[in-house]
C-alpha cells in the first residue's frame, strides 16, 4: 500500500501544475493521455519497479556488505565476490548450469520440434499422443524429481530391473555417479518440459500457410529441407517465446535438483539458485547469497536485456 | 508404535475439546522433528503442554534444519512469528535475539531456578546473551556415536569391533559378505558431522578444540589433523556404496543389517527403538567411536519470538516451564534418544546406550559442539567440503586438508 | 464545389514524428462542408496516418485540427463528430450486425427508441435489413462493408472517414460499392475524407484529390486538373493507367522559340503553356499515351516516325510500345486498325497536352 | 520410388490430376506404408517413455510394501491395495499432524483460486494496455517485467519478505496471492500482449471511434474474443500455483500449507522405512488437479498457445 500511494501522489502533483497554464484546446499534459491505461498498469509498474528493480537494487546493494542472518549495511567492498569465485561449489554450480542449460535448450528444442513435426503429419489419435506428451508438464518439479529419483535408484529402479532380467553387469545410476549426475537430472527435466515445447512448436507449425507446403512440393523440395530452410525460419516468433520459456526455466532450476539429489552426490549436482538459497538461509550469510544472486542477475542481464529491448522495446 | 503416536495425538485433540475453549490458548510451535522417533518425542511435549489447558499447534517442517530454518527465520523477520520454535542452541538464533525479535525468558528462568537445575551449565550459557536468557534447552544431543549392527557382523563372521580402528579392520570382511561397512547418507550435514566426530575421537579433545574453538589454521594443516583425514579417507571408502539420502534411511540400513555401522548422533537411537531393537542384543553403540569417550553438548532448544498478544505471551511462559518440567524431560528424552538437560531426573527407564551417555555426562567428559563454536556460514562451508570429499574419490586427502585449513583460517 | 458552405475540416501545420522519423510534415488541408476529398498515394505516403490523426486515433506532434470550427486536436475520437470505415471492416465478431451498429450509440447512452430509429434508417439506406440478426462471420465481404458503413452512418455525424474501404473486395464488388458510396454522398451531403491507393476510385469519387508522398501533400486539386496539369513528375507518374510517357532531355531556346531536345528528337513547344518563365536546362518531357495518335496524318504540331516494338491489346483499346530517342514510349490506340510488331508508324501529338518537369526538382515547368 | 515421385510432381506442377497417389509430403493415406510404420512406431515408443513414470507411480501406489521390496517396479501389482491411497489422503503423518493430504488439498484450493483469478486479471489488463494503449514508458516496464521472468525466485525471497512485512500482509493468504500474481505476471503478460497484438488493430480503432474507452473496449470488445488465451492462462496458472512449493512454504503457516508442502512433508517424514507406495499415492493425488485440468482442456490449450505465442 505504502509505495503505491507514494507513486500516485507524485503523479498527481506533476499533473496539476502545467495543466493550469494551458488552455483546453492546447496539447494536454502527456501524463493525462491514456490515463486509464496508466492507472490500469499500476500493478505492472509497481511489480516492475518495486519488486524487480527495487528488489534487484536492494540485493546488489547488500551484496557488498557482510550481512549474516539479517541484512545490515556494513560494507566490505568486494569481499563476498572474492570468496564466491574462490569457492569450488560455486564453480561447480556454474559449470552444471552451463551443461544443464545447453542440454535443456538443445534437446527441448530438437525433441519438441520433432514431436510437433510428427504430430503435424495429419495422424490419427493426435489428441491422445499430444495429451501423453504434455501431461508431465502438469506435474511439479517436486513430483517429477521424486518419480525419477525412484526410477533411477539403482536399488529399485531401472538398473535393478535390468539386472534381474539377467544382465547383471548392467549399470545405470546417473543420480549416484558424480560425473554424470547433471545429465541424470536433465532426463527428468526433459521429460517434464518437452511437452510444452512441443505444443508451442505445434502451434507454430499450424500457423504456417498451407500454400508454403504446396509451393515446396511443387518445387520438389524434400520435406526435411522444407522444414529446415523454410518452415523453421518462418517460426521465428514461436522460437523466441519458446526460448524465453526454456531459458527462464534453466536459470531458475532448483526444485528438480533438490527433489532428486539435493545437490549430491557430494556437491556434484549443485546449481547456482541452490547456492543462493543455501547460503542465504542455511548458512545464514545473506551477503554471500546476495553476491551469488548478483552474479546470476548480471549474467541474466548481459544476455537478456539487450535481446529483450530489441525484441520488445521498439516496435515498427 | 505408530498407532500409539496416533492415539496420543487423538487423545490430545479430544482433551483439548473438553478443556473448555476460554482458557485455552493456541500456540504454534515449529520444529523439524518428523522422523518416527522424533515425532513420538514431540508428541510428549505436545501432550504435556495441552495438559496445561493450552493447545499445541504443531508446525512440523519436514526435511532437515536446513529446510526448516529459512522458513522459521522468514516468518520471524517477516512479522508473522510463531509461538515458539526449535533451533539448535548455539549461534543459529544469535542475530534474531540481537535484533530484539526474541523474548527475554530471564523471569521464567529465575522462577524455575534454571541456573541450578540445568546441567551441564554450558547449555544455558549458549542461551544467554548479555546476561539474559533467551531459550530453553530441551535435550543434549551428542554426535559421537558409532552404531553397529550385530546381525551384520555375525553374518560376516567377524567379532563385534570395540572401537573405530577395529571397525575399519573389519570392513573388508563386511564387504565380502555384501554388506556396506559404513552407512553415510547423502545429505551434506551427515558427512560433515561424521568428520567432526572423527576429529574428536581420532584426534582427541584437544585437537578438536584447537581446530574449532581456537581456529588454529596452522594446526589444522598439520600432522595431527592429517591423521584424522586419513581416518575420514577410510570412512569414505567404507561408505561408497550407500545410496540413501536421509540419515534415518542410513540408520535403517544398520537396523536391517544391510550396513555394518553408522556414525550418527544419539537421535539414531530413537529409530532403533521405533524398530523394536534392543541395545546390546540387536545393535551396539560405541560413544566417541570407542576411542575418546566424550559427549558434545549440542542439542535442541526452543526460542520464543516476541508476540503482541498478551494471552499468547502467557502461554509462551507456560510452555517454557513445561519444557523443563522433570516429567516432560524424561518422557521426551526417552523417546528422542537424547539426554535430559536436568541432572535431577530419574532415568531408570533408559536403555544401555543412554546409560552410557549419562555416565559420561556425569564424569564431566563434555565438549562444546560445532553449533556453538562455528557460525552457520563456516558450518555450511565445512559441509560443502565434506559432502564433496565423501562423494568424490578424486579429491585427495591432502587437497581436502588444505581446503579445510583455509576454511578454518577464515572461520568465525 | 461546395466550399462556399464553409470549412468542415481544417488541418493546420500538422506534423507527426515517430521518434526521429517524420511521418507527416507541416501539413495543411482545408475540407469544405459536404466535400468529398480523396487522399491518394502509394503505400507509406502517410495518407492513412493523416486520416487516423483526423480521427484522433494517433496523437500528433505539432499543429491543430478543426472540425466544424471546433479545435479538436486533443479531443477523444468519439467527441470529434466523425464516423469511420475501415479496410478490414473491423466489425466486432461476437456481436450481431444490429449490435455492431448500435454499440457506439449504447456506449454514448442514447435512448433505445432513438437507437432503433437510426438503425432502421441506416439499414434502409444500405439495404441490410435482412442481415441485422446475423453475425459478421455469416456475411459476405460486400455485406460486411455495408455494415461497416452503416456503423458510421448511425452515428449521425458530419464527417465520414474512409480508410481504403474497398481494398479487400474483388474488382466487381469494388466497382459496385464505389457507385453506392458516390450515391450515398450525394444523398447525405456529408463531408467525406477517403483514403485510397486506387486512382480510379480517386478519380471517380473525389471532388478534390490530395496526392500524397513522403508525408507531404503534393497536389490538391480537382481530379481533372490533377490529371491534366500535374504539378510535379511524381503526381504525373502516379496518376494514369497506362502511365505517362517520360522522355529525358533538355530545354533549349532556338530560333526565338523554346524546344525540347533528346538526341535527334526535337519537339517545338510553341503551344505549351509554361508554368513560369522557362530556363534552358535538363528536363523530362511527359505525355500521356492517350494524347498521342498513330498514323493519323500530319496535322499535328509535332509528328515523328518510329517502329513498333510490342503491341498489347487491352480489350477496349490497345497499347503500342515503341522507342523514341532510345526511350520507351507507349501510345494508346482505340482505332480498329492496330499496327503489327515491327511496323513503321508515324506518331503525332500536340505539345499543349504535354507536361514538362525540371529533371532536378521534378516540378512542373 | 523416386520415379513415382518425379511423375507425380510433374503432374502436380502442371496442374493435372492429383488423385493418383499423394506424393512425398505431409499427408499420405495408405495405412501400412513404410512411412506410417516409422511415424506411428516412433510416436508409440516416445509415448511409452512419457507414460512410464506415470505407470510406475500408479502401479507402485497399488502395491503393499513387502511386494515393493521384493518385486520389480514395472511389474503390475499381484494384490491390489488401496490402503496407500487412503493413508496418503487421510492419515499420513508429518510431525503430530496425521491427516494426510486432505487438509493441504483444501488449502491449495483456497490459495489457487484467488491467485489464478487475480494474476490473470492483472496480466490480461497489462497485456491489453501494452498491446493497444502503448503509453510512454510502457515498453520499458514490460522489458523489466520480461527480464524479471528470468530472476530466480530464491533471489527475490528476502526482498519480498520485507515488502510483505511493510504492507502488513506477511503470512496471510492475501500476501501469498499477491506473490503468485507478481511472479505469474511476466509470462502471462507476454502471452496476453501477444494475443491482443495479433487482433486486428482496426477493431480497436473502430471501438474508439464508437466512443468506448479503455475499460469499455477491454470488457466489451476484447474479452469476448479472448477465450483461447484465457484458457491457456488458466491452465498455466492453475498448474504453476498448484505445484508451487517455495512460496507456499515460505509465505504461509502450517495450518494453511498447500498440498505440495504437505507432500514434501509426508515424503520426507520418513518414519522408519520409506513407504514408497504411500509416497507415490500422495504424489499422484497432489498432481491430480493439474492433470485433470490438462486432460479436459488440452485441445483448447494448443489453440490458445497458437494465438498467444505464435504471433509476436
Amino acid at each position: 500500500m505504502f509505495p503505491a500511494l507514494r507513486m500516485q501522489g507524485r503523479e498527481r502533483t506533476a499533473l496539476t501544475q502545467p495543466a493550469d497554464e494551458m488552455s483546453k484546446s492546447e496539447r494536454p499534459n502527456p501524463l493525462f493521455r491514456n490515463l486509464n491505461a496508466k492507472v490500469a498498469s499500476i500493478p505492472m509498474i509497481l511489480t516492475a519497479m518495486v519488486v524487480f528493480v527495487g528488489g534487484t537494487v536492494w540485493t546488489v546493494l547488500y551484496s557488498f556488505t557482510n550481512s549474516k542472518l539479517l541484512p545490515r549495511l556494513n560494507f566490505v567492498g568486494l569481499d563476498q565476490y572474492y570468496r564466491l569465485w574462490a569457492t569450488p561449489r560455486w564453480l561447480i554450480s556454474i559449470e552444471n548450469l552451463l551443461i544443464y542449460g545447453v542440454i535443456s535448450l538443445v534437446f527441448s528444442l530438437v525433441i519438441g520440434f520433432l514431436l510437433a513435426a510428427l504430430l503435424d503429419q495429419k495422424i490419427r489419435f493426435e489428441d491422445t499422443f499430444r495429451t501423453i506428451f504434455l501431461y508431465p508438464f502438469a506435474l511439479s518439479f517436486i513430483v517429477t524429481g521424486l518419480v525419477w529419483q525412484w526410477l533411477l535408484n539403482p536399488d529399485f529402479g531401472i538398473q535393478h530391473v535390468v539386472r534381474d532380467l539377467g544382465w547383471t553387469s548392467f549399470s545405470f545410476d546417473p543420480l549416484y555417479n558424480s560425473s554424470i549426475v547433471i545429465y541424470g537430472i536433465s532426463i527428468a527435466a526433459l521429460w517434464q518440459g518437452t511437452g510444452l515445447i512441443m505444443c508451442l512448436m505445434l502451434a507454430g507449425l499450424r500457423g504456417i500457410d498451407e500454400d508454403i507446403w504446396k509451393a515446396a512440393r511443387v518445387d520438389g523440395i524434400p520435406m526435411w529441407k522444407t522444414y529446415l530452410f523454410i518452415v523453421i525460419p518462418m517460426m521465428r516468433p514461436v522460437f523466441i517465446t519458446t526460448l524465453v520459456i526454456i531459458a527462464s526455466g534453466i536459470v531458475k532450476v532448483y526444485d528438480l535438483v533438490v527433489a532428486q539429489t539435493s545437490g549430491g552426490p557430494g556437491i556434484a549436482s549443485e546449481v547456482p539458485a541452490k547456492y543462493v538459497y543455501d547460503y542465504m538461509f542455511f548458512a545464514q550469510n545473506l551477503g554471500q547469497g546476495f553476491a551469488a544472486s548478483t552474479m546470476m542477475l548480471l549474467s541474466v542481464a548481459i544476455v537478456i536485456v539487450p535481446w529483450a529491448y530489441l525484441e520488445f522495446g521498439r516496435r515498427k | 508404535m505408530r498407532y500409539k503416536l496416533l492415539t496420543a495425538a487423538l487423545a490430545a485433540t479430544v482433551a483439548l475439546q473438553f478443556a473448555g475453549p476460554a482458557a485455552a490458548t493456541d500456540l504454534e510451535v515449529t520444529h523439524w522433528w518428523t522422523s518416527g522417533g522424533e515425532a513420538a518425542a514431540v508428541a510428549e511435549l505436545a501432550k504435556a503442554f495441552d495438559a496445561t489447558g493450552n493447545h499445541w499447534v504443531d508446525g512440523a517442517i519436514a526435511g532437515s534444519g536446513g529446510t526448516a530454518r529459512p522458513i522459521m527465520i522468514s516468518r520471524i523477520t517477516g512479522g508473522d512469528p510463531m509461538g515458539a520454535t526449535q533451533f539448535n542452541h548455539g549461534r543459529q538464533a544469535e542475530e534474531l535475539v540481537q535484533a530484539g525479535l526474541m523474548r527475554d525468558l530471564t523471569d521464567v528462568a529465575t522462577k524455575g531456578k534454571w541456573t541450578e537445575v540445568v546441567r551441564p551449565k554450558s547449555l544455558l550459557d549458549s542461551c544467554t546473551i548479555d546476561g539474559k536468557i533467551y531459550c530453553v534447552p530441551v535435550n543434549i544431543h551428542s554426535w559421537q556415536w558409532l552404531w553397529l549392527s550385530n546381525e551384520a557382523f555375525e553374518k560376516a563372521g567377524v567379532p563385534m569391533p570395540k572401537d573405530w580402528n577395529e571397525f575399519v579392520a573389519a570392513a573388508p570382511a563386511l564387504e565380502k559378505a555384501g554388506i556396506i561397512p559404513l552407512a553415510v547418507g547423502g545429505q551434506a550435514w551427515q558427512s560433515s558431522g561424521a568428520f567432526d566426530v572423527l576429529l574428536a575421537a581420532v584426534g582427541g579433545t584437544d585437537t578438536f578444540l584447537k581446530v574449532y574453538k581456537d581456529k588454529d589454521a596452522k594446526f589444522a594443516a598439520g600432522p595431527e589433523v592429517a591423521k584424522v583425514f586419513k581416518a575420514a579417507d577410510d570412512a569414505r571408502k567404507m561408505a561408497k556404496n550407500t545410496n540413501v539420502q536421509d540419515w534415518n534411511q542410513a540408520t535403517n540400513l544398520v537396523i536391517t543389517g544391510k550396513a555394518g555401522g553408522q556414525i550418527m548422533g544419539d537421535w539414531a537411537q530413537g529409530e532403533f527403538q521405533v524398530a523394536g531393537k534392543t541395545a546390546g542384543k540387536d545393535y551396539t553403540c560405541l560413544p566417541g567411536l570407542g576411542l575418546n569417550e566424550v559427549i558434545a553438548t549440542g542439542g535442541d532448544a526452543f526460542y520464543f519470538p516476541v508476540l503482541k498478544d498478551a494471552d499468547k505471551s502467557k502461554a509462551q511462559d507456560v510452555l517454557a516451564e513445561t519444557l523443563l518440567d522433570p516429567k516432560t524431560q524424561v518422557a521426551f528424552n526417552l523417546k528422542k534418544g537424547s539426554l535430559p538437560v536436568r541432572g535431577d531426573v530419574d532415568l531408570n527407564a533408559a536403555n544401555d546406550c543412554m546409560k552410557k551417555g549419562l555416565a559420561i555426562l556425569a564424569k564431566g567428559a563434555v565438549i562444546p559442539w560445532t553449533d556453538q563454536l562455528l557460525s552457520q556460514d563456516s558450518q555450511k562451508q565445512k559441509e560443502d567440503l565434506f559432502a564433496e570429499f565423501f562423494a568424490k574419490p578424486e579429491l585427495t586427502v591432502e587437497e581436502a586438508q588444505k581446503r579445510f585449513a583455509d576454511l578454518i583460517a577464515s572461520a568465525d | 464545389m461546395t466550399a462556399a458552405n464553409g470549412t468542415s475540416v481544417s488541418i493546420q501545420d500538422l506534423s507527426l514524428n515517430f521518434g526521429v522519423i517524420s511521418v507527416l510534415q507541416t501539413l495543411n488541408l482545408d475540407v469544405a462542408e459536404g466535400e468529398f476529398i480523396v487522399l491518394l498515394g502509394p503505400s507509406g505516403c502517410g495518407k492513412s496516418t493523416l486520416l487516423n490523426c483526423i480521427a484522433g486515433l494517433l496523437d500528433i506532434s505539432e499543429g491543430r485540427i478543426f472540425i466544424k470550427g471546433k479545435n479538436v486536436t486533443w479531443e477523444e475520437p468519439k467527441d470529434r463528430g466523425i464516423g469511420m470505415v475501415f479496410q478490414s471492416y473491423a466489425l466486432y465478431p461476437q456481436m450481431t450486425v444490429e449490435k455492431n451498429l448500435s454499440f457506439g450509440l449504447r456506449v454514448a447512452g442514447i435512448p433505445k427508441d432513438e437507437i432503433g430509429k437510426r438503425i432502421a434508417r441506416a439499414a434502409e439506406i444500405l439495404q441490410i435489413e435482412p442481415l441485422l440478426q446475423r453475425k459478421p462471420a455469416a456475411l459476405s465481404g460486400g455485406q460486411r462493408q455495408r455494415v461497416a458503413i452503416g456503423r458510421a452512418l448511425v452515428r449521425d455525424v458530419d464527417v465520414f472517414l474512409f480508410d481504403e474501404p474497398l481494398s479487400n473486395l474483388d474488382a466487381k464488388l469494388r466497382a459496385e460499392l464505389r457507385v453506392e458510396i458516390k450515391l450515398l454522398h450525394r444523398k447525405l451531403q456529408n463531408t467525406m475524407i477517403y483514403v485510397t491507393h486506387d486512382q480510379i476510385e480517386a478519380m471517380t469519387l473525389a471532388d478534390r484529390i490530395a496526392v500524397m508522398k513522403g508525408g507531404v501533400i503534393q497536389q490538391l486539386d480537382a481530379p481533372q486538373t490533377i490529371y491534366n496539369r500535374p504539378v510535379n513528375r511524381f503526381v504525373a507518374g502516379f496518376l494514369g493507367s497506362p502511365a505517362m510517357n517520360f522522355i529525358d532531355g533538355h530545354l533549349e531556346n532556338a530560333d526565338g522559340g523554346w524546344r525540347f531536345v533528346a538526341d535527334a528528337l526535337k519537339i517545338p513547344l510553341g503551344t505549351y503553356d509554361f508554368a513560369g518563365p522557362p530556363v534552358a536546362g535538363p528536363v523530362s518531357f511527359g505525355i500521356r499515351p492517350e494524347h498521342v495518335s498513330l498514323n493519323s496524318g500530319t496535322g499535328w504540331p509535332f509528328s515523328t516516325d518510329a517502329k513498333v516494338e510490342v503491341v498489347e491489346p487491352m480489350g477496349s483499346d490497345t497499347l503500342v510500345w515503341l522507342k523514341l530517342a532510345q526511350q520507351n514510349f507507349s501510345v494508346r490506340v482505340t482505332s480498329e486498325r492496330t499496327p503489327k510488331n515491327d511496323e513503321a508508324v508515324t506518331l503525332g501529338f500536340d505539345p499543349m497536352r504535354a507536361s514538362l518537369f525540371d529533371t532536378a526538382t521534378g516540378t512542373r515547368i | 520410388m523416386s520415379m513415382a515421385n518425379t511423375t507425380v510432381q510433374t503432374s502436380t506442377a502442371a496442374g493435372a490430376r492429383q488423385d493418383v497417389t499423394e506424393p512425398y509430403g505431409p499427408k499420405p493415406r495408405r495405412m501400412f506404408s513404410r512411412r506410417n510404420i516409422f511415424l506411428y512406431g516412433t510416436l508409440i515408443v516416445v509415448a511409452l517413455y512419457y507414460l512410464l513414470p506415470l505407470y510406475v507411480m500408479v502401479v507402485t501406489s497399488l502395491k503393499g510394501m513387502p511386494e515393493i521390496r521384493l518385486g520389480n517396479i514395472f511389474s503390475p501389482p499381484l494384490e491390489i491395495t488401496f490402503e496407500p491411497w487412503v493413508k496418503a489422503w487421510a492419515t499420513a503423518c508429518t510431525g503430530l499432524n496425521c491427516d494426510g493430504l486432505s487438509r493441504g488439498f483444501w488449502n491449495s484450493v483456497r490459495i489457487t483460486v484467488p491467485s489464478v483469478l487475480l494474476s490473470i486479471a492483472i496480466a490480461s489488463v497489462n497485456g491489453y494496455a501494452l498491446a493497444n494503449w502503448r503509453f510512454k514508458g510502457a515498453d520499458t516496464f514490460f522489458v523489466i517485467l520480461i527480464v524479471g521472468a528470468f530472476i530466480p525466485y530464491q533471489v527475490m525471497i528476502y526482498p519480498i519478505v520485507i515488502i510483505l512485512r511493510e504492507i502488513g500482509l506477511y503470512g496471510s493468504l492475501s500476501g501469498l496471492v499477491i506473490v503468485h500474481s507478481i511472479f505469474g505476471m511476466p509470462i502471462l503478460t507476454l502471452l496476453f500482449r501477444n494475443y491482443f497484438s495479433s487482433m486486428p488493430e482496426e477493431l480497436f480503432r473502430a471501438a474508439r471511434v464508437d466512443g468506448a474507452g479503455f475499460w469499455g473496449i477491454f470488457l466489451r470488445i476484447m474479452l469476448p474474443m479472448s477465450l483461447p488465451i484465457f484458457v491457456v492462462a488458466i491452465i498455466l496458472q492453475v498448474t504453476g500455483i498448484w505445484n508451487d512449493f517455495l512460496f507456499g512454504v515460505v509465505y504461509t503457516r502450517p495450518d494453511t500449507y498447500p498440498m505440495t508442502v504437505q507432500l514434501n512433508n509426508i515424503v520426507n517424514s520418513v518414519q522408519g522405512v520409506k513407504e514408497y507406495n504411500v509416497n507415490m499415492a500422495a504424489t499422484i493425488l497432489t498432481g491430480l488437479v493439474p492433470l485433470i485440468v490438462y486432460f479436459i482442456s488440452g485441445k483448447l490449450f494448443v489453440r490458445g498457445i497458437a494465438a498467444g505465442a505464435v504471433k509476436g
